[in-house]
This record gives C-alpha cells, structure tokens and sequence, in this order.
C-alpha cells in the first residue's frame, strides 16, 4: 500500500480540471437530438415513441414542426432508431444544463433552412 | 438492570449512503439492540406508470428504476415480453446482451468497493477503484453510447452491434481491470485496518439467510450456492462455462471477496463471449401489441436475484408489471445483521448488502409534474424560508 | 530605538505570534489537502491562488458569511464559547514552542506539563462543544471524543517525558537546545517514541485512523454536527491551528527544533521541518481505514502504553540520550 | 403441452393430489416455471405443504394485481434457485384477507407489507401492517394500484386530503 502511495506521487492526476480540458465523448455517444426538417415527412412515429413526452409536434403532415423538450429528453435515442428517414441524428454535444427551462426548448421550423434557435449554455 | 437506549435516526438524510432511506436504531452506549427501516422516500410510482405507457416506453422506464442495474432491470422486462410474444432472439443479440449484463456486474463491483472503503474511512482506497471505474464506465459508453443508462435491450434482442475494434479495446480494458481488483484482493486480504473493520462483523447464518430469503452476493458469502445465472440459465449463460463463487464467512469480509472473484469470473465469461461471439442478426422484428399472458423472468442483476412478473392483456400496454429488486429481499436479512452490532459497523454493514434504494422503491403513481401543490418552486421555497424565519 | 513594549506586542500579534500562526495554519491545511489528493491521484485545490494555495482562507472566509444557527435546545453558553476555546488552546500552546531561535517565546521550566494540560483541554473541549449541542450524532461524538482521549492521553504523555528524562528539563525550548548543543535528535535516539507520538497526534487530530468522533459516514459529523457559519470558521481554523501545534512539536521534540539561534535560518529549518512533519501525518491519514472506538482505545491499551513505558524505561537505563 | 414426466410436472402432479379440485388453473409454460391458481380455502395447507414437505422456501417476491372483481395475490415461490412457482389466489375487493405467511417464511414480511400498501390485501396475523412505501399521510382508502383509481383520480384525492 505505501509503494502504491508512493508511485502516485509522481503520477499525474487522474481527474480532469473539467471546464477547461474537456473528454471527447465517444463515437456513437447519444447526445441532444436534432431534426433535419429537409428530411421530415412527418409521419408523427418519433412524437408517438418517446417515452417522456419531450417531444411536441405542431401542425401535421409535410407541415409538421417540433419543438424539443430537451428538460424532458431521456436520450435514449428511441427516435433516432424509429425514424424511417433518418431525419434524427443524436449530436455529441452533452453541456446542456440551464438556469431556465424555457430555454431548455428548442424548435425546428420549416423554412430558412430548419433554422435552429441556439441553446443558451450557462 | 436495563439503562435507558436512545434512538439514533440514519437518514433520510446521511452521508452513509446517497440515497434517501431511514433507519431507527435503537442504541444502548455503542449497541445496537433495535431497528426499524422506512424505506419508500424515493418511491416514484413506476409500476402505475408502466401500465399507461406502451411496451417501447416501458422499456426506458424499467431502464430507470435504477441506475447501476440498468440492463439487468431490462433484460429482464424483455424476456418477460419475449416470453409472452414466443420470440426467439438471434444468439448474436443473447451474446451481446450477456457482454454488457457482466461489464455492468465489474462495474457495480468497483462502484461497491469504493463506497465499502469509503464507509469504513478508507478514502484513499474509494479514490482508487472509483479511478478504475472509470475504465469500466468508458467501455460502457464506447459500447453502447451512454456511461450509465445503457439502452442497449430492445424487445427482439439489442439495438448496437459490437465491432471488432470495440472488442479489441473491451479486451484491453479488462486486462486493467482483473489486475487491478487482483490488486484491491491483496490490499483486503493484508491490510490490517480493513479486516479489523470488516471480518466478523455483520453476521448472517446461513439458515437465517435462507430463513429471510436473502438473494445474491449476501446469500453466496454465507456459503449458499445459489446464482440464477447458473440454476436459471436466461440469455447465453447456459453455453458459457463459469464459477459460482461462495465463501462461508458470513461476514462482510466474505461479501467482499464474493465481489472481487465475481469481477474476475466476469471477465472470463467476458473473454469467453467474445471470443464466441456468434455471427448474424442482433435483431428481429416483433410485433406492437403483445398476446394475452403472463411471465415470470428472473435475472441475476449485480446485486442479487431479480425478479419480473409481466401480464399482458393483447393491447399496445402491459395489465400489470411488477418488478422486484435485490435490495428488498435483502433488507430482512440486513435488520437481522445490525442487531448486536456497533454503531460504527452500521455503514458497512448497511453497505455490504450493496444496497440500492431506488430500486427498493418504485410503486404507485402521483404525477408531481402535474400537481403544482405538491412541489414548491425556488421562489416559493424562498418565500417559505422568510416566513418561517419571521415567526422565530 | 522601539520600546521594549511595543517589540513584545508586535512578537505577539504579527511575528511569532497570532498572525504568522494562523497564516501558518492555513499553509498547512493546503499542504496536507494538497499532499492527501496527490497520493489519491487527484489534483485538491486548484483555482483559488497559485495552485489552490488561498483555498483554505477562501473557505474560512466562506463560512464566516454564512448563517450562524444555534440549536434551540443547545446550552446556548457553552455552545458558543467552545469554538473560541477550540482557537485559543492551541494557538496559546504554540507560544511555549521555539520558532525564530532556541527560546520560544514564552519559555519556564514546566512548560511541558503545561502544554499537555492544554492538550487535553482541547479534547475536554471537544467533549464539552458535543455535549452542549444537544443532537444525537453531537452527543455520541463527543462522548466518542472522550473515550479516545482515554486511549492516546496516557501513552503520548508518557512519550513526550522521555525526551524531557534525556534532557533532564521540563521545558521545550530547553529540550531543543539540549538537541542542538549534543547535535543529536530525538527521532534516533527514541524511535519508539517517536512512532507512538506520532500515533497519538493522529488521534488527537482526528485524522483518519482514529477519526473516530467526527466519523462521516457513520455519525454525519460528529461532535461538529451542529456548528455553523462563524463558529464552523473558529473550529475549522482550530484545527488546522492544532495541526501547526501537532507538526511543530513533532518538530521541537524529537526533530531538534529550529536547529540554529540565528533567526533567518531557525525559520527556515523550522518551517522545512514542520512541513516534513504534516507531509508524514498526511501519507498516514491516506494509508488506514478507520478503527472501531474499542479497537482504537484496546490498542492503545494493549500496545501503545507499554511500548511507550518501555521507552522510557530505556531512557532511564540510559539508552537514547 | 405434452404430459412428460419432468420434474415441474411432477410437483403439479402432487399438488393435484394433495388438494384435489381446489387446483382451478395450472400451467408450465416452460422448464422452472409453474402458474398454479387455486381455491383460497385450501391456502394455508398448500403453503405448509409447500414450505415444509416440497422445499418451496424462498419467496422470491409476493405480486398483487388487480382483476377485476377479485384482487390476485401471487406467491412466487421458488425452490433452491432453480423452479419457480407462481401460486396464485383470489380474493374479493370488498373482502380482501388472507392468512400471513411470515410464521413459515420471515423473509416475506416486506412483501406482505408491500401489497397491503398498493392493494389493500389484509394479512391476518402480520406482526406489523403500517405502510412500507407509501407516505404516512396518505389516504387510507386509496390503493393506487386497483384499476378503480386511475392516475387522475389519485391525484384529484390527494391532493385534497394532502393540503398544506
């Protein structure tokens, strides 16, 4: 035990100083979900699987628009995985905590592109 | 002549555990000679819930009944629904399955072994094997995109492949991590101060442990061979060849051990696996709305037996649902090895069970989302604060 | 020329005395935070200064602006006088430790006894601070403090006389001079000693073998459960008040003490030393788990007290002076 | 399913013998498993008979479920790891007592517990009934569990009887 003390001594730390050096998640790594309006057909699967309601959908059809909950998003990727059109992608990005959970909303819209509000971190 | 015992309350709130649950001891000097648990203060209500949800739903809910046994809570709900559907998963998806089940197994051990050390005051030791965790939780993610909430079931067998690259990277991991729990074994069996702490405390024979049915690791370290994975073969343990640990201390040292040669049987069958990994399909395509019937599936999670009754009634959503985690079962079992003991042994005592109170609670239904009087926001709670600090 | 008056006043309040001390205390507790994550891997305080240096002074400060809460049962009385206690015995006992030279400031043959008479107030005031708090985990700690008191009082007492027999004093800073004039320290001389005391400061520090009243996992803070706001502050700095006390009669007893009267140098050996001292106390609080309250006062019982009564037998019989 | 002369069989077999008619509903659906409804008057017997004669020692977990009229109480009982028996008994809503297990099983009393507090079963001769999960304040005669009290209605309830 006091050699393994020891052999720390001059080992570097384990731990991360985390706001300034950041671990690359993953590939594959389920992080916010984002919509590819370009894709979307609207065929309402992914608003009637997600198993905590995060996401609303408005209007229907190829009109459809959504708005993500992300205070209520699980990531469990259930979306993604039923999408038949691949319109879903989970993003890396995991920072995503708040002071306020009506920025915690995000919406795709139609037009302009799927022009996405930013998400206001911190 | 009898002196008068006072009550020491552990919880809801102690830094012994993270969890919310309470215990009245009854204590005379440094004796314990009572005690009573509470438990029910994490009780979100999953099984009402369940049964409004459908069974894709249900399957990231059961997920987060808990948070370490997060596949073995799954793999037994979608047995249980695999059962009632008549469906056969490829074996690729079984072998895939078994993988993750035992990674989560090495990293309950770890995440046990630092909060036994931590009880005990051994911080630096907790400091150390929640560093290794870290390498566990990394394969974890590497493999199934989430450190803790895994999602890897889904009802027809699993939803991520594992490629060559990822098995290649699973076997490095596992090499660090036999030798380092090799290592946490030596460290508990020469230091002195962990087997002062730990050997001949907490105390459950082995009638009284079938008597109070006491499940997993509690059970083997009283000397009862009984594991599911071995007398209930479910997903691919039935063709991999592996150990059932027991010691016969009784005590929490023996708890301890049963845990480190758990870890190391683990990788084995983890080598084992991958080694076999079977070709083919990880899924097939089951239907939405599940048969009339009913199914019980048990699965040994880290912890312990894990029991799930399932009925179904041929709709989109299961009739009832009823989940059962190691912790309860042991908990007749703990009262039985606090009384007689120290108040400085309560900790890891209560830790040798590895318990896991969230699992522990999970019933009936109130939607506090929906019930504003039943949560008080920051402001109100502020406003509170004040009101009760003018009446002072 | 500066009256002799206002020398002894400055001596007191800035150099060596309150404000050095506390500095010191400060310097030390990042010494031992710091040290104690290196051996776990970690990196310890990290932002506040160089390297986290005014961490400690940061949560001193921190806790003095919170909220002051005595309990409604609690001996009001007693309650807030055991955090001033808790700062003044310690900070009272460095003066009879010699710092800038051979003498410590406040020097008279007897100083010794004085300075374990003040050792134990600090645990009677351990015991007195968990009494009056009237909370159960208070209670238990403090009644825990007391116990362990019985385990380590009688076996450090007897240690720290065989240093006392050798140099044929009872006073500290004739003990140091006894080291530096014979070029001899004590730490070869009684090595069983040594390792006894340095045992028993572990316990009377509360650190991590014998962390017993204040054990966090079983009774949430022990005998401090119910301190808040400023006097968490005083207690907090009490301690690591005591930790300076500890190192620096590690120092003084059995490490030759500021082995030089010249006053720059004296410093500077003291402070090297007494650093060494923590950085000793710190690798042995990362090495052990706790000990039960029995297993801690039957050990002391069953091997301290006689090893430390064979020292200083051996010192009698002339071995180790 | 085939009439084979498996070991789950076997223990069916026995139990039909033992107490005749009273076995309303039996199945195995596959190897460890076995469903067996029966009449509740024969209960204490079968559970002696089960405990003591057939190593049925472990209660592995003690369901409650609503079915209808009746509430179903399961004992899942299992013996030496391996089999696992479902026994099942009816009770009427209105009625809802049956004898505790405890005397022959210790290790059931959470679960007794557990189902007193979601369903309103009453163990007869339980030590100590008071609730085990739900809160100490909540209604007596809400069991969240029957389908008589949707999500909807439990709240509507508590809400009122839980005022601040």
């Amino acid at each position: 035990m006091v050699r393994e003390l020891l052999k720390h001594l001059l080992k570097r730390p384990a731990t991360l100083k985390y706001p300034f050096e950041k671990k690359p998640p993953f590939k594959g790594f389920r992080g916010r979900p984002i919509w590819d309006m370009k894709l979307c057909t609207g065929c309402e699967l992914c608003y009637k699987v997600c198993p905590s309601e995060a996401i609303e959908m408005i209007g229907k059809g190829l009109e459809a628009e959504f708005k993500h909950h992300l205070d209520r998003c699980l990531f469990c990727g259930q979306c993604e995985e039923v999408c038949p059109v691949n319109a879903i992608t989970m993003t890396e990005e995991y920072e995503l905590a708040s002071y306020d959970r009506a920025g915690m909303i995000i919406e795709f819209k139609r037009e302009e592109k799927a022009s996405e509000k930013p998400i206001p971190i911190r | 002549m009898s002196y008068p015992t006072i009550r020491i309350p552990f919880g809801p709130q102690h830094p012994f555990h993270i969890e919310p649950e309470y215990f009245m001891f009854e204590v005379d000097g440094e004796r314990v000679v009572g005690v009573k648990p509470r438990i029910g203060y994490v009780h979100r209500g999953i099984e009402k819930a369940l049964e409004d949800r459908t069974f894709i739903q249900n399957l990231y809910l059961i997920e987060r009944i808990c948070g370490i046994c997060s596949h073995a809570h799954t793999t037994c709900y979608t047995q249980a629904i695999e059962e009632i559907l008549g469906a056969e998963i490829p074996p690729r998806a079984r072998f895939i399955r078994t993988i993750i089940a035992e990674l989560e197994r090495i990293h309950n051990h770890y995440l046990w072994l630092g909060l036994a050390a931590h009880e005990i005051g051994f911080d630096t030791l907790f400091m150390y094997s929640w560093r290794d965790r870290e390498i566990v939780m990394d394969l974890l993610e590497l493999v199934s995109g989430n450190r803790v909430h895994y999602a890897m079931n889904t009802i027809g067998g699993v939803r991520r492949d594992i490629t060559p690259e990822i098995v290649e990277k699973i076997r490095k991991g596992l090499d660090a991590l036999e030798e380092r729990m090799r290592y946490y074994k030596k460290i508990a069996m020469t230091e002195p101060t962990i087997s002062k702490r730990t050997a001949g405390i907490g105390i459950l024979k082995p009638k009284d442990a079938i008597a109070l049915c006491a499940v997993g690791p509690t059970l083997r370290a009283s000397g009862i061979k009984r594991d599911v994975r071995a007398d209930d073969p479910y997903i691919a343990y039935d063709e991999i060849p592996f150990n059932v640990i027991t010691y016969d201390g009784c005590d929490v040292i023996s708890r301890l051990f049963v845990r480190c040669d758990e870890v190391f049987e683990s990788v084995n069958i983890i080598r084992y696996a991958m080694h076999h990994l079977p070709e083919g399909k990880i899924r097939i395509k089951v239907p939405k709305r599940v048969p009339e019937g009913e199914a019980v599936s048990r699965v040994e999670a880290p912890r312990g037996e894990l029991i799930h009754y399932a009925k179904t009634n041929g709709t989109t959503k299961p009739e009832r649902y009823k989940a059962r985690s190691p912790t309860l079962g042991n908990i007749p079992s703990l009262c039985k090895m606090l009384v007689g003991g120290y108040i400085a042994d309560i900790p890891i005592v209560i830790a040798g069970i590895d318990p896991c109170f969230s699992c522990t609670d999970r019933m009936a239904f109130v939607n506090v989302n929906n019930n504003k009087q039943w949560i008080l926001s920051g402001e109100e709670l502020r406003r509170y604060a004040i009101k009760w600090y003018r009446k002072e | 020329m500066v009256p002799e008056g206002i020398v002894a006043f400055l001596e007191i309040l800035l150099f060596p005395g309150f404000l050095f001390f506390i500095a010191l205390a400060f310097f030390y507790e990042w010494v031992d935070r710091k040290f104690f994550a290196k051996l776990q891997n970690r990196y310890g305080p990290l932002y506040t200064g160089p390297s986290g240096l005014l961490q400690p002074f940061a949560d001193f400060i921190k806790l003095l602006s919170k909220e002051d809460i005595t309990p409604k049962a609690a001996d009001k009385f007693m309650f807030s006088c055991a955090p001033i206690f808790m700062l003044s015995f310690p900070l009272l006992a460095l003066f009879l430790v010699p710092v800038t030279g051979l003498t410590a400031p406040i020097s008279f043959e007897g100083d010794l006894i004085f300075l374990m008479f003040l050792f134990t107030l600090i645990a009677v005031t351990i015991f007195i601070a968990g009494w009056s708090s009237v909370n159960r985990f208070s209670t238990v700690g403090g009644v825990r403090a007391a116990f362990q008191m019985l385990g380590y009082e009688i076996p450090m007492t007897l240690v720290m006389v065989g240093p006392a027999i050798a140099a044929r004093t009872l006073s500290i800073s004739q003990i140091v001079g006894w080291q530096s004039h014979n070029a001899a320290w004590f730490i070869w001389l009684q090595p069983i000693g040594f390792a006894i005391f340095v045992l028993c400061l572990l316990a009377e520090l509360e650190f991590i073998p014998f962390d017993i009243p204040e054990a966090e996992t079983e009774i949430v803070a022990g005998w401090s459960t119910e301190f808040s706001g400023r006097k968490l502050a005083l207690i907090r700095l009490g301690k690591d008040v005591e930790l300076v006390l500890a190192a620096s009669l590690i120092t003084s007893l059995f490490l030759g003490g500021p082995n030089s009267s010249l006053s720059i140098l004296a410093i500077g050996f003291f402070l090297l030393k007494t650093t060494l001292a923590v950085v000793l106390l710190t690798t042995l609080r990362a090495l052990f788990a706790r000990f039960r309250v029995d297993q801690m006062i039957g050990g002391a019982w069953k091997y301290l007290l006689p090893l430390a009564i064979l020292q200083v037998i051996l010192v009698q019989l002339g071995l180790g002076r | 399913m085939t009439e084979e002369t498996t070991e789950e069989n076997e223990i069916v077999r026995r139990m039909k013998h033992l107490i005749g008619k009273n076995v309303l509903e039996s199945e195995v659906p596959r190897p460890r498993r076995i469903f067996i409804l029966i009449n509740k008057k024969v209960f204490t017997k079968t559970v002696r008979y089960l405990t003591k004669k057939m190593e049925f020692s472990h209660v592995s977990t003690i369901t409650g479920a609503d079915v209808g009229k009746e509430i179903e109480v399961i004992y899942h009982l299992n013996r030496g790891g391996t089999i696992e028996l479902s026994l099942k008994i009816r009770v009427e809503k209105d009625k809802p007592v049956l004898p505790t297990i405890t005397d022959l099983i210790p290790g059931a009393t959470l679960y007794e517990r557990e189902v007193h507090d979601i369903l309103g079963v009453i163990f007869e001769g339980h030590p100590d009934l008071s609730p085990i999960i739900l809160p100490e304040a909540w209604p007596s005669d809400v069991y969240p569990l029957r389908k008589e009290w949707t999500i909807k209605k439990i709240q509507k309830k508590v809400t009122k009887g839980g005022k601040r």
